[in-house]
């Protein structure tokens, strides 16, 4: 049977870190490592940098904020013009709370599905759920997988390199 | 362990998307539905005890729009026929066809007919025929095809939206007084112009603007006050 | 000196309590919501809670029947309860959203272990609030006018109304609180799924878990997401109230028509937020053992949140009743006098006291520390900031410019159905949220660990 | 504007009556089924039924905001339903619209007609003009042809459309309260009357009220001739027996005394109330003494002594209260003074500094002078008041004697006395009460009630308009018609005939007195209008009788029918001794009502629910008690009292009154009614027990405990000074003396923000054709409440109930706010009417979500009823809380005969909406509508008026187009005194105010 990719399971985030920049170094690519919480340098330890979450929040506070304004704008103007209080139609002052929440829940929103999208979630099936033990990654065990598509993947060569970083388990990861 | 299978992958992301447009379809929905002949009872005809045609009366016989709706030009309310009024001719003329029995009934009894309604505004629209008329809105400007109409049903929609399209751009609509009352009244062409106080109007444009000075119609801001129509 | 001490008992109270694994802070909380068995009572406290809500349904048709007389409202004190307890909700409704985003930003670790259902107190506050604004209306089935939408009228909201800024404030406000709560749930609901024996449970949970994974990629999105979202929420948690101070600052009406309400509505706000947010806290911990992650030091902190805020709103009053009299205005000067010799006048007084007198019992470190003693005082505040509330709407329309047209308010029994049906709302709400959700952030409990420390070489 | 019946005969003068008859008789059926033995069980007197009373509306709203009964309930989801029928997207039901069989000459659906005629009161004719849809009449306007009228009207007259379609009116002739018929009515009395056509009419009493009418009056005699020994009696409560007797007194001869106000510089009221509603010809007089108060002319000085606050002493720059029993020694002290003129000579009373003063004031304006007594006081101050008028030589210039106006002045407390005693004697067989309610408000001494029930008079037959506590006790009850629904004539106050004409059929079928009247004396087919036209036929001399007859129908009055003044010389000297009045013992005064009268209008909802003008009070009486006194017996407002009087006893709440002499009570009459209707029954207390025939209008002797108990009452001005409880205050009325508004003319201007002290561009309302404004003259207004009542009239205005008053929801759109200002035992009082002030700078617009309030282009605050959600922000942010909102359902839905009633040119609002004043926009449209289709011009100013406006009979309200210099608006609005209300708020206001000025006299200043 094919297979998705190999795990190594660790016990402490150091160890997990320290492994997948190893593995890393050793040229591998297509990796990712799982943990129960957000472990600092574990991203850039399997060379991952970039990041698009902060751009499209800030386009969608854009557009939030122009819309809103933008709305107030042309229905005090130039939808139904009408004189309210002896105010001028254009009275920008009364606009601006609008326009600020406006602003704020477009970016709100932007940054949620933004940062689901990006993820590719929802996801409710995943390979990695195959190994029953990866059961523990949302406790207290901490995972490092190649994947089968990496180049520099052979079954028996990248079981060998994992089980050098002196791993608690090793399992193969069904697709 | 795996809870779920492969496919519900998919199956989440279409649901999320499908939301979205379940949620956007429905909003359409009902703003169709608002503007409907269902709320609205536009082009529907309704029953009525005498089956009327202004068709018949008004292109066949010719008779003019005031021969019944005598206070029109001086009142808000256009008036509907008193019986009387009917019995004028219908008690020479087809004096025994059965669907003018209501109406020879009511003569008799002196109970009046009851029409429905036809065209009908919410109790707190406040709408004069008396200064449309004045201002040279034509009868089927609002009414539509009168003089085609077998049944009489309502032509426009007379919501809010469709008042303001007038209201809001008179000259696209105004007309001569004298063409008021004319059921074949065309706008303005290069081909056919309207003539008023002896000069020619060869688009609506041009028209509409002379008239509204002509009629004093008020600037738009006026007529779109909410005291035009709501008190 | 007080000071001192306090840092002391800082230094012996910890955030979490030594001995804890990622482990069994995991099992710790989510046995609550996955093995725990139901209490008795919960389901005791449940009912009196979902009885008072069917009191609020029960009134909210009455009074649509019958329309908004049933209440006390008149002219001139066209608002009443309803507004009153609007803004009381949403000030309650502001701590968590205050301990999530802010908190965060100032790197303010300690609130990992409450800001969880600090965040779901504020949903549900601001649910409650935002049931008032909908009752209050004369005609409330046409509240949809209040909104932008395309209509056959061509005719659209007026936006120099605050209530319509309300209207975008408080559903912005909503939303955004409702998406940070949930991301926020997101790893943890994980979490339950794999531990969730039940399968229905694991597939409910494992459908909201949306299939977290816990990749290093997912997490280094998320975290920047969440920060982005708290950075957005922190204004706007600023913003809401003072918007809802618009709505009377706006206004020309002596007592209303002043600059100083932003600044202390909001202060106002966050001081009855920790206040519900300690009420809860207390007995939760207690109830369910959580002492050694819902520690002293949460409770110092927040009392010492409550002290500062409640300063700030004093100095509120203060200007008030200094501007009152410098500004040499007769109409303010008269709501001034109005407040402390008028008929109201005891209300008033009493507002103070709770307030500004009896919260100054915090200064000392005995009663930060006391969860008793603590409970009460937050009770206390919570009355206190919903007299301010009454002052400020009835006592000053009551009277207003012309003396021919001064009148009193009386609050009918209807008034005060509606306003313990929300409170009813309320813990329904709560009560549902600490059996099916972990009401502790359980991913963010491991990152207080010690283990959870990388030394990078 | 006025439009003469095309040929008056009935028919044309209320067009459509016939469909419009059947229609509504249809409705009521529909409706009122079930209510249709009411009758019967009001004579069983079921606690049920007065519980079924107690429930309906509006009395109803009480239990509104607690209890709600299914019926309630059913009630309040239909009109839910209603409700969401103003919503945008909703489906409209069908409606069917029916036109005219034959349609009546003349008239213009959609267009109101216009017809004059009268409403009589206690005999006064007011002259009036009433407005009519499609043959139902809808609003009532003064006869601006009439000389007693010139446009304006009272409060009762304004009312009396309400009473017209009120539905608790008799609907049917009841015999032993069931429902009968007329001819079996006829039939019944033929036996009786031919048993005395035998013995020469010696049983035959009729009892009426005063009565003008020369018809009537006409038919009467006759019948009279007919039956010589039959009696015709007149009493009414409110009678004017002192002035009858005064004038006996003076010049030995029953004469009426009419007032030239217009001539008269210094006035002095002697406990006359000679500006408020009831007073004969206020409506005049209230013009003309307001012409004549103009600071920027002449301005007359207004003395009043009086005992109970009026709005006359309101008015006056010096008031003296006094004990009612102490005017009479004023009087006589002033007679001395003016006499001996030396004011030194004649008193030693602590008022001798004030007679000092009025008679040295007096004495210059010889001839421009003038003393009125007021009508509750007894003979000899007649008397007396005429020997001074005749001393100043004022007779013939500010004073006119003509015959009297009652075509029968007799003392009408004598003429029932007379009857009781002669039922008491077995010589009564057969008794008509035409109107009036004698078993309900005759003088407890006299026991009426008690010689109607247990004398046994043979047939005693009750004709009136309800079903009453007299209704009750005798076999027959003919249902009367409303003046609305009858021909009729009347003498107004100075004997111009005024012609009644009906505008609309009867409602249910009633009979007119004429038709009563001609049905006793044999004739019981003869219609109303035979009657009238014959008697007029009769007296019209030359000339064509229709021409004539149709001028007078279009006019609504008779040309030189006045009276011509007399000369006669008054014979004093034959007065009786003073009364010594012993100072201690509490003096008890009996008032009519200023809202409900005598008790006649107790059912009229409008009536009810209209402020009092100084109390402003609505729905009850109460115990009027002088501070001094309240302070002595320790009574707050509201404590209930047991008042005693030659052991007789009445219980009622105590109200305060600023400015009632120590030592002294007011009750009012008219309330305590056991049988007026929905509205009137069980509202307050009725005072008449403590009434009899020694001491109609005050007595002596009487003693005040208080019960322990306490009473709501409903008052719509909580709060009635302008001093707020810091010791600051706030001028809302801008005021001054006559020196000081010469000394310094714009002192009422002091705080109004310059035009440019803004940040935004003020919006331009110069390029406008119009700009609506208003100005109202506080000098003038007299706080007579007329424009409430026309106000609610001609804008469709519902009353909310007791109940809801209390809770501080009344609707008027228009108020008066009463003011007291100085040393409460005798205040200075200002009115001041407050509608909506049309703020250019509105601070409710600014904060409607839903933009339901907004400025037209020519400066109106359009409120959009239908687009209101019902927030209240707007009412909130109003400074002058005019706006009013509707809590609950308070229009009654169903009723068909309000229905009727509604002006169908102003949206009937319903639950849930804001509404306020609108500068009556439907009449600015209508104009507006005719001037451009009729002539393309501008409206002329002062053709265009509101509704408040038009009723004002002191012209205090002036409407207008502010863009137009000229106009009248315009002018007073450039006036010195004129001044924004709140203006330091920058609102901008579009109405105005003219400060009030007085002109006191320096001597009894300090």
């Amino acid at each position: 049977m094919r297979l998705y990719g190999i795990m190594a399971e660790f016990d402490s985030p150091q160890g997990l870190v320290e492994a997948a920049r190893r593995t890393h170094d050793a040229g591998y690519r297509k990796i990712d490592a799982y943990s129960p919480f957000p472990v600092e340098d574990l991203a850039e330890a399997i060379g991952f940098h970039s990041n698009r979450v902060a751009l499209v929040t800030l386009i969608g506070a854009i557009a939030g904020g122009l819309s809103g304004y933008l709305l107030q704008y042309w229905i005090a103007t130039i939808s139904y013009p009408i004189n309210v209080g002896g105010r001028p139609y254009h009275s920008w002052p009364s606009f601006i709370v609008v326009t600020f929440e406006m602003t704020i829940l477009f970016g709100g929103i932007a940054a949620v599905f933004g940062m689901l999208a990006l993820n590719g979630l929802p996801m409710p099936y995943h390979p990695v759920f195959n190994v029953p033990r990866f059961a523990m990654a949302s406790k207290d065990r901490f995972f490092l997988v190649v994947f089968a598509t990496d180049p520099k993947y052979d079954a028996a060569g990248t079981r060998q390199f994992l089980e050098s970083l002196g791993p608690r388990s090793i399992s193969e990861v069904p697709s | 362990m795996q809870i779920f299978h492969r496919s519900t992958n998919t199956l989440s992301r279409a649901t999320i998307f499908g939301a979205v447009f379940v949620i956007a379809g429905l909003g359409w929905a009902l703003m169709e539905l608002q503007r409907s002949p269902y709320i609205t009872y536009a082009g529907v005809v309704k029953p009525q005890p005498v089956p009327f045609s202004h068709q018949h009366h008004v292109t066949g016989l010719g008779i003019d729009c005031r021969y019944c709706h005598t206070s029109v030009e001086q009142s808000s309310f256009a008036g509907i026929p008193p019986t009387k009024t009917c019995m004028n001719c219908h008690s020479q003329i087809w004096t025994n066809a059965q669907m003018l029995e209501p109406l020879r009934a009511s003569y008799r009894s002196g109970e009046s007919l009851e029409w429905t309604r036809v065209n009908q505004l919410p109790d707190f629209v406040y709408f004069n025929h008396s200064i449309h008329i004045a201002k040279g809105v034509g009868c089927n400007t609002c009414h539509g095809p009168i003089d085609q109409m077998p049944l009489m049903y309502q032509y426009a929609s007379l919501q809010m939206e469709w008042c303001l399209n007038c209201h809001r751009a008179p000259e696209k609509y105004l007309r001569p007084r004298d063409g008021v009352f004319n059921m074949r009244y065309q706008q303005p062409t290069s081909a056919a112009p309207v003539l008023v106080a002896g000069e020619s109007y060869y688009d609506q444009a041009s028209l509409g603007k002379a008239l509204m000075a002509k009629y004093k119609v008020r600037n738009v801001a006026d007529i779109t006050s909410c005291d035009t129509c709501h008190r | 000196m007080a000071e001192q001490t306090d840092q002391a008992a800082n230094r012996q109270a910890p955030v979490i309590s030594p001995g804890y694994t990622f482990g069994t802070v995991t099992d710790k909380i989510s046995s609550i919501v996955l093995t725990r068995p139901t209490s008795n009572g919960w389901f005791v406290g449940f009912g009196i809670s979902f009885l008072l809500l069917m009191l609020l349904l029960y009134a909210a048709g009455y009074l649509f029947v019958r329309g908004i007389g049933i209440w006390g409202v008149n002219i001139p004190i066209g608002w009443g309860f309803a507004i009153v307890n609007f803004v009381w909700w949403i000030g309650i409704g502001h701590a968590g959203t205050l301990i999530s985003a802010i908190l965060l930003l100032l790197r303010q670790s300690w609130r990992n272990s409450i800001n969880r259902f600090a965040e779901a107190m504020t949903l549900f506050a601001v649910a409650c609030a935002g049931t008032f604004p909908l009752l209050h209306l004369g005609r409330p089935w046409l509240f949809y006018w209040l909104f932008p939408y395309p209509n056959t009228m061509t005719y659209w909201p007026q936006f120099r109304s605050p209530l319509v800024w309300d209207v975008f404030a408080v559903s912005t406000y909503f939303t955004i609180s409702l998406l940070f709560w949930f991301i926020g749930l997101i790893p943890d609901l994980g979490t339950l799924r794999d531990r969730s024996e039940n399968r229905w449970a694991r597939i409910t949970y494992g459908i909201l878990a949306m299939g977290w994974r816990g990749s290093a990629r997912h997490w280094h999105r998320y975290e920047s997401a969440y920060l982005l979202l708290a950075g957005l929420a922190t204004p706007l948690v600023l913003s809401v109230h003072t918007v809802v101070s618009f709505d009377f600052s706006i206004g020309i009406v002596p007592g209303w028509h002043t600059t100083i309400f932003p600044p202390y509505f909001v202060a106002g706000a966050i001081y009855s937020g920790f206040a519900m947010v300690l009420m809860l806290a207390i007995p939760i911990r207690k109830v369910y053992g959580l002492e050694d992650f819902i520690t002293d030091r949460h409770l110092q902190n927040s009392a010492k949140v409550m002290l500062a805020t409640g300063w700030i709103v004093a100095y509120g009053y203060a200007i008030e009743a200094f501007m009152g009299w410098y500004s040499g205005n007769s109409y303010d000067s008269f709501t001034l006098w109005n407040r402390l010799h008028g008929p109201y006048a005891p209300w008033y007084w009493s507002l103070l006291s709770c307030n500004i007198l009896f919260p100054q019992v915090l200064w000392i470190r005995k009663f930060r520390t006391q969860p008793g003693l603590l409970f009460l005082v937050s009770a206390i505040i919570l009355t206190g900031m919903w007299l301010e509330r009454f002052i400020i709407v009835v006592v000053s329309l009551q009277r207003d410019f012309l003396t021919s047209s001064w009148g009193m308010y009386y609050p009918t029994r209807w008034d005060w159905a509606t306003f313990m049906g929300t409170i009813g709302m309320f813990l329904t709400a709560m009560f549902l949220f600490v059996r099916i959700l972990p009401m502790i952030s359980i991913f963010e409990m491991r990152t207080l660990l010690p283990e959870a420390e990388v030394k990078a070489e | 504007m006025q439009e003469a019946p095309a040929n008056p005969k009935r028919e044309d003068v209320c067009p459509s009556k016939q469909r419009e008859l059947g229609e509504v008789r249809l409705q009521i059926e529909r409706a009122q089924g079930p209510e249709f033995w009411r009758s019967l069980e009001e004579l069983a007197g079921s606690p049920e039924f007065q519980q079924m009373l107690h429930r309906e509306f509006p009395k109803g709203a009480a239990d509104w905001v607690d209890e709600v009964s299914r019926r309630g309930f059913l009630k309040l989801m239909g009109a839910s339903l209603a409700l969401a029928g103003m919503s945008g997207c909703t489906k409209l039901p069908l409606e069917p619209i029916v036109p005219y069989v034959r349609q009546p000459e003349g008239v213009v659906p959609g267009r109101p007609m216009f017809f004059a005629t009268a409403m009589p009161l206690s005999g006064y004719a007011s002259p009036l003009l009433v407005e009519s849809h499609l043959g139902r009449p809808t609003k009532i306007e003064g006869n601006d042809l009439h000389p007693a009228s010139l446009g304006g009207t009272d409060v009762f007259a304004q009312a009396s459309i309400l009473g017209m379609y009120d539905p608790d009116r008799s609907q049917t002739i009841t015999k032993l309260g069931d429902v009968n018929s007329w001819s079996s009515f006829v039939q019944e009395i033929k036996g009786p009357l031919a048993v005395q056509k035998g013995l020469g009419g010696a049983g035959i009493r009729i009892l009426t009220q005063t009565i003008s009418s020369p018809t009537l009056a006409d038919q009467l005699r006759a019948l009279l001739k007919m039956y010589p020994q039959a009696k015709w009696h007149v009493y009414e409560p409110v009678n004017r027996d002192n002035v009858v007797e005064g004038a006996k007194l003076a010049f030995g001869r029953p004469v009426a005394t009419q007032y030239r106000l217009e001539n008269a510089d210094v006035i002095v009221s002697l406990d006359a109330d000679f500006l408020y509603a009831g007073f004969p010809g206020n409506v005049r007089y209230i013009r003309d003494f307001a012409k004549r108060r103009n600071p920027d002319g002449v301005m007359s000085r207004l003395y009043v002594a009086e005992c109970t606050p009026s709005s006359t002493g309101a008015k006056s720059d010096h008031r003296l209260p006094l004990r009612a029993v102490e005017i009479e020694g004023l009087a006589r002290a002033l007679l001395v003074a003016v006499t001996a003129n030396s004011p030194e000579a004649g008193t030693t009373a602590e008022y001798a500094k004030f007679v000092q003063v009025v008679a040295a004031d007096l004495a210059p304006h010889h001839g421009s002078s003038l003393i009125i007594p007021g009508d509750h006081q007894p003979p000899s101050v007649h008397a007396l008041a005429h020997a001074i008028n005749v001393a100043l030589g004022n007779v013939g210039k500010t004073v006119v004697y003509t015959d009297p106006v009652s075509a029968n002045p007799v003392n009408q407390t004598e003429s029932l006395r007379e009857l009781v005693s002669d039922m008491r004697g077995g010589k009564v067989d057969l008794l008509v009460i035409m109107g009036g309610n004698p078993v309900y408000d005759a003088p407890a001494d006299l026991g009426f009630a008690d010689a109607l029930k247990n004398s046994n008079v043979g047939l005693r037959i009750h004709h009136g308009l309800y079903q009453n506590e007299t209704a009750e006790l005798c076999h027959w009850h003919v249902n009367d018609t409303h003046y609305l629904e009858m021909w009729g004539d009347a003498r107004a106050y100075d004997g111009t005939v005024s012609i009644i004409q009906p505008l609309i059929a009867p409602l249910y079928a009633g009979k007119s007195a004429y038709e009563l009247v001609s049905a006793l004396s044999g004739v019981s087919d003869a219609t109303g209008y035979d009657v009238l036209r014959a008697y007029w036929k009769g007296q019209h001399s030359g000339g064509d009788f229709e021409a004539w007859w149709r001028k007078a129908l279009h006019d609504g009055w008779i040309e030189g029918s006045a009276y011509a003044p007399r000369t006669l010389s008054a014979k004093l000297g034959s007065l009786p001794a003073a009364p010594t009045s012993e100072a201690r013992t509490l003096e008890i005064n009996f008032r009519c009502d200023p809202s409900i009268y005598d008790g006649r209008f107790s059912n009229n909802g409008w009536l009810q629910e209209l402020p009092k003008p100084l109390t402003k009070l609505t729905w009850d009486n109460a115990v009027l008690v002088g501070p001094k006194m309240a302070g002595r017996e320790g009574l707050k407002t509201e404590d209930v009292v047991t008042l005693e009087l030659a052991g007789r006893q009445i219980t009622g709440p105590v109200w305060i009154q600023a400015g009632h002499p120590d030592y002294s009570v007011t009750v009012h009459l008219g309330y305590g009614r056991r049988k007026a209707g929905r509205a009137g029954t069980g509202a307050g207390f009725d005072a008449s027990p403590l009434r009899t025939t020694g001491a109609m209008w005050f007595a002596t002797g009487g003693k005040l405990t208080k019960t322990g108990r306490t009473y709501k009452l409903a008052s719509t001005q909580g709060y009635q000074t302008m001093d707020t409880p810091n010791g600051a205050s706030r001028p809302n009325v801008r005021r001054a003396t006559l020196e000081e508004y010469r000394h310094e003319p714009k002192f009422a201007q002091e705080g109004t923000p310059p035009p440019e002290l803004t940040l935004y561009p003020g919006y331009d309302y110069q390029r406008q054709e119009y700009a609506w404004g208003m100005a109202i003259d506080m000098t003038a207004c007299v706080g007579c409440n007329n424009c409430i009542v026309a106000c609610q009239s001609e804008n469709n205005i519902a009353i909310v109930g007791k109940e809801q008053v209390v809770r501080g929801r009344h609707m008027h759109w228009l108020r008066v706010d009463a003011y007291y200002q100085g040393d409460r035992d005798n205040p200075k009082a200002y009115f001041q009417p407050v509608p909506c002030m049309q703020c250019e700078n509105a601070p409710c617009e600014l904060v409607c979500p839903v933009g339901a309030t907004l400025h037209s282009t020519e400066g109106l605050n359009d409120m959009v009823y239908n687009r209101c959600v019902g927030t209240r922000y707007c009412s909130n942010n109003c400074p002058y809380k005019v706006r009013r909102f509707n809590f609950l359902l308070f229009q009654d839905w169903e009723t068909p005969q309000y229905k009727m009633m509604r002006n169908p040119d102003v949206t009937v609002r319903s639950r849930g909406v804001m509404e306020k004043c609108t500068y009556c926009i439907q009449r600015i449209s209508e104009h507006r509508v005719d001037a451009e289709r009729e002539t393309g011009g501008q409206i002329a100013d002062g053709r265009l008026q509101t509704a408040c406006q038009q009723s004002c009979p002191a012209d205090a309200i002036v409407f207008g187009n502010i863009n137009d210099p000229n106009s009248r608006v315009s002018k007073w609005k450039a006036k010195d005194r004129n001044y924004g209300l709140l203006a330091e708020l920058n609102t901008r206001p579009r109405t105005t105010h003219l400060a009030e000025i007085r002109n006191p006299n320096p001597e009894l200043e300090t």
